[in-house]
């Protein structure tokens, strides 16, 4: 479960990113976080997975309290997300094979059972063919679908995707999508921050918008954005 | 491409500081050759029967740091003191045989020079001897020169190590800021600090030993083959042989290699763990 | 002028990313690039910007011949052409003011016009009020327009972008298009890579349609992609 | 965070390099201080009247690498010869007055080692000088002594600084692979080589002379403050004051820090604009 009470997050250069976000996703949701380019979405992700903390507000993620909680324990909350960055963040120095099974090899899992497992998720996302090459070596829309692999691999309790659909065309962001989807009926929590107005009114799931780090609406089915700005 | 780097940078300080390090024994080595230019001419009494000469000797020798000693009588001496004089000495024949003034003697050589006031002193105060004559001068020029080439040897290998561990954290410094996109996204994956860890403090510890190797190979042949002809052309000193000094350089090389690699990676990497 | 004449791609690693790509496009034309994700189509812009040499084909860029010119000659092809670059490409100790400047100090242009030019470019963007922040402070979203304003800034003969939208939400995406289209009437070249079917349908212009490396359609208006792979 | 690595990296090699020249300025003083330790004792003979004593000392005093000479009468040389035997030196007595067998004596020390046999077996073939007898031994002894040094030294400061400027050149290379991201990206946005490089090679220079600035006061410090109180505790060897051996120390520096930090920048730049 997550919980968002009153979170504030102002960046040390003096931009107010959450001006009080509040919501709270239960487990096996699959909500859909929408919003202008700037509004924050990003910025909730960064709290969530403690990559900073919020200037003001309490968050839970998963029975960690973000605020209270001790740096050691950082990995064990992170363990429980698989996260699709917005910018991919693929380790240079590994292939796709050895990035999709660094976070198994993270939680001890054997050898064996990552020659199973990860040649499986890169099948999912129709990367097999690319297992031996380094992330320079694909095109955009192969890395953002390396990065989906690895949020996936470790069946973790919520999935995040930030824009994981921005570089492939849409038959296949549709197909991502009802991957997650599927995912999702099998329990897991799922997040999608996206601009794509056509798949969040086809899957008509719960929707936060957020405009200039605020709520401003949180309801099922529909993408709301403001023309003007 | 970056590993080569490091390993030069590893492998150049270490030649630096296995450099001193040889510099270092050498220089012992040849102040242990200088110390032999000394001597103690100790001039026995006349009083003392011919008999007992060999139990004096006995005694002088047993005193510590007695390198050698040496007996000339005083018919030797007379003849050494005319040879030094030339073919004017002519006049000193007249007090060969009953009537030479000078006495038999002990030449002695000390080991330590530390110790040379000492024993001169000891000997001089012997009932059986007469008194001494030492180079004294001499003795104390080169124990200056000892101790200060000690002091600037002690003090270059310092400064040279401290400033190579120095050289060396810096280039691991840099070496990791390159890596620093990695280790976050690894921190972002869920990794521990210590998983993250170990395969850079393995990696800089294949670094060391790889340098320590290639180092002690290096300084192998520049030692052997570059300083060791040049000492030769020198006709003068030799270099001690490399064989009597490379467990010390070994040791030091693995040494480095082990501690800056290992701990010097773990050091560097935890600014960028901890962020 | 831009022409591809059976233009053969093959990477070191043994990908065959483009197979025989043959095209024309005409000064002041407006392109659209579409296909699957691994297609080849930024495969194509780095042979036009000679980031990388074609293995095979004749491909002449604004009177470059590509593989014929020699190194020195190569700044002086890009300058005539802006790239949106599919990973942004925004130098991380530069200011955004800085980053977009730099397009115009490379050309020796005078500080007081780049005092005047960046900010006017920075506002069509809507970046102004992120002119002094650096790359990693900005969101995905400002990050790309920060981009587009570089690529705009010194006025080129050509301007390529390489999913531009991919990261901004469906109103402003709109509006990114618009103004391409606008530079696009008073003379400049224009191609869009973009997976965004919404607006390819909406402009209704020239489509270059790629796939496994192959020119599979090039027609006016309308977004094709087949659904099998 | 990363110019003030690369700024230690430097100032630690320049420090090498500084010390190794300070260290050799040092010995070379040192060995000049240690090669007055020679003479030449020159026997008249007693048929040169005492007249012409004048004008044969000012012709060996005008002989090349004549330090110092000084008469000594031969009632002189009886008298510290006696003096040096003691106590029992007084069987000499009857040698006094016009019974000394000794010689009117010249006492010449040698400036520069190298000419001294060549001195004491020119004045030694002068008709007015009987014999002479020198120090030849102690001599040679020096000699050899100054030669390890020096060439030790030499090699010392060429190993160094030739090590020095491999670690420099291998830090800019891993400091510069840190911009490669950067540069790639300059170059793609139409940037021609001279207009990417330039701002790196003013950085460069600026790290270097900045490096050679902070390593002339450091090295100053430990020079006149940690050296000097080292050696004034010594009592034997005072260092040669470092206000005489700052121009050159200062010319090193800059001259490493320039050409390091310009050059070598400009060097290893090349390769990420060819790329
Ligand atoms: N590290 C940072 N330092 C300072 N400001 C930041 C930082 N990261 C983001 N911001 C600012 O915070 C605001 C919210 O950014 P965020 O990345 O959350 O936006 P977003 O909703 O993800 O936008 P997009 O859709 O463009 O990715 C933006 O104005 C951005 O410029
Ligand atoms: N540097 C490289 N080395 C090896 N293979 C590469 C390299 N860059 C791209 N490829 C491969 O070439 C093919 C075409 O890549 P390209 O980047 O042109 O695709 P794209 O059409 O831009 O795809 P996307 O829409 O996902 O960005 C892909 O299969 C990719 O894996
Ligand atoms: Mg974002
Ligand atoms: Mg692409």
């Amino acid at each position: 479960m997550i919980v968002f009470d009153d979170v504030y997050k102002k960046y040390p250069n003096g931009t107010n990113a959450l001006n009080g976000v509040s919501f709270k996703i239960d487990d096996g949701e699959f909500v859909f976080v929408v919003g202008h380019s700037g509004a924050g979405k990003s910025t909730i992700i960064k709290m969530l997975m403690h990559e900073d903390k919020p200037t003001y507000g309490e968050i839970n993620v998963n029975g960690f309290d973000i605020n209270k909680m001790r740096k050691r324990k950082i990995p064990f909350l992170r363990r429980t997300m698989g996260v699709v960055f917005q910018d991919f963040r693929l380790i240079e120095t590994m292939t796709v094979f050895e990035n999709v099974a660094f976070p198994l090899r993270v939680v001890g899992t054997s050898r064996r059972v990552i020659r199973r497992r990860v040649p499986y998720v890169l099948g999912i996302v129709r990367l097999s063919h690319k297992a031996k090459n380094y992330p320079k070596e694909l095109s955009g829309g192969e890395q953002q679908r390396a990065a989906l692999a690895r949020a996936l691999v470790n069946n973790p309790r919520i999935i995040i995707a930030d824009e994981p659909t921005g570089n492939v065309d849409p038959v296949m962001a549709k197909e991502i999508m009802e991957l997650l989807s599927e995912i999702n009926k099998m329990g897991t929590t799922v997040i999608v921050v996206t601009h794509d107005k056509d798949l969040v009114n086809t899957f008509n799931k719960r929707v936060i918008t957020l405009e200039d780090g605020k709520v401003i609406s949180d309801q099922t089915g529909g993408y709301i954005i403001h023309e003007e700005f | 491409m970056m590993t080569t780097a490091s390993v030069s940078v590893l492998v150049a300080c270490m030649l630096i500081i296995g450099t001193a390090f040889l510099f270092a024994q050498n220089v012992s080595a040849f102040m242990a050759k200088i110390e032999q230019q000394n001597e103690i001419v100790a001039f026995i009494d006349e009083k003392v029967p011919e008999e007992e000469y060999q139990s004096l000797k006995a005694r002088i020798e047993a005193l510590d740091s007695v390198a050698e000693i040496r007996f000339v009588t005083k018919d030797q001496a007379l003849l050494d003191y005319r040879a030094q004089l030339g073919e004017d000495g002519a006049y000193l024949d007249a007090f060969s045989g009953e009537e030479n003034p000078l006495r038999n003697s002990f030449v002695i050589t000390i080991s330590d020079l530390d110790n040379f006031k000492k024993v001169s002193e000891t000997v001089s105060g012997m009932e059986e001897i007469d008194h001494v004559r030492d180079t004294q001068d001499i003795v104390n020029v080169l124990l200056s020169l000892r101790n200060v080439v000690q002091i600037l040897g002690i003090w270059i290998m310092i400064i040279l190590g401290v400033v190579s561990l120095f050289i060396i954290s810096n280039t691991i410094k840099i070496a990791m800021h390159n890596r620093r996109h990695e280790i976050s996204i690894m921190k972002y994956i869920g990794a521990t600090n210590r998983f993250i860890r170990w395969p850079f403090v393995l990696e800089g510890l294949f670094i060391g030993i790889l340098s320590a190797a290639v180092c002690f190979g290096l300084q192998w042949y520049i030692y052997t083959y570059v300083m060791g002809r040049l000492f030769a052309a020198l006709n003068f000193v030799s270099l001690v042989p490399f064989s009597q000094l490379y467990p010390g350089i070994a040791a030091i090389f693995v040494g480095i290699g082990v501690i800056v690699g290992g701990f010097g990676s773990a050091a560097s990497i935890r600014k960028y763990l901890d962020a």
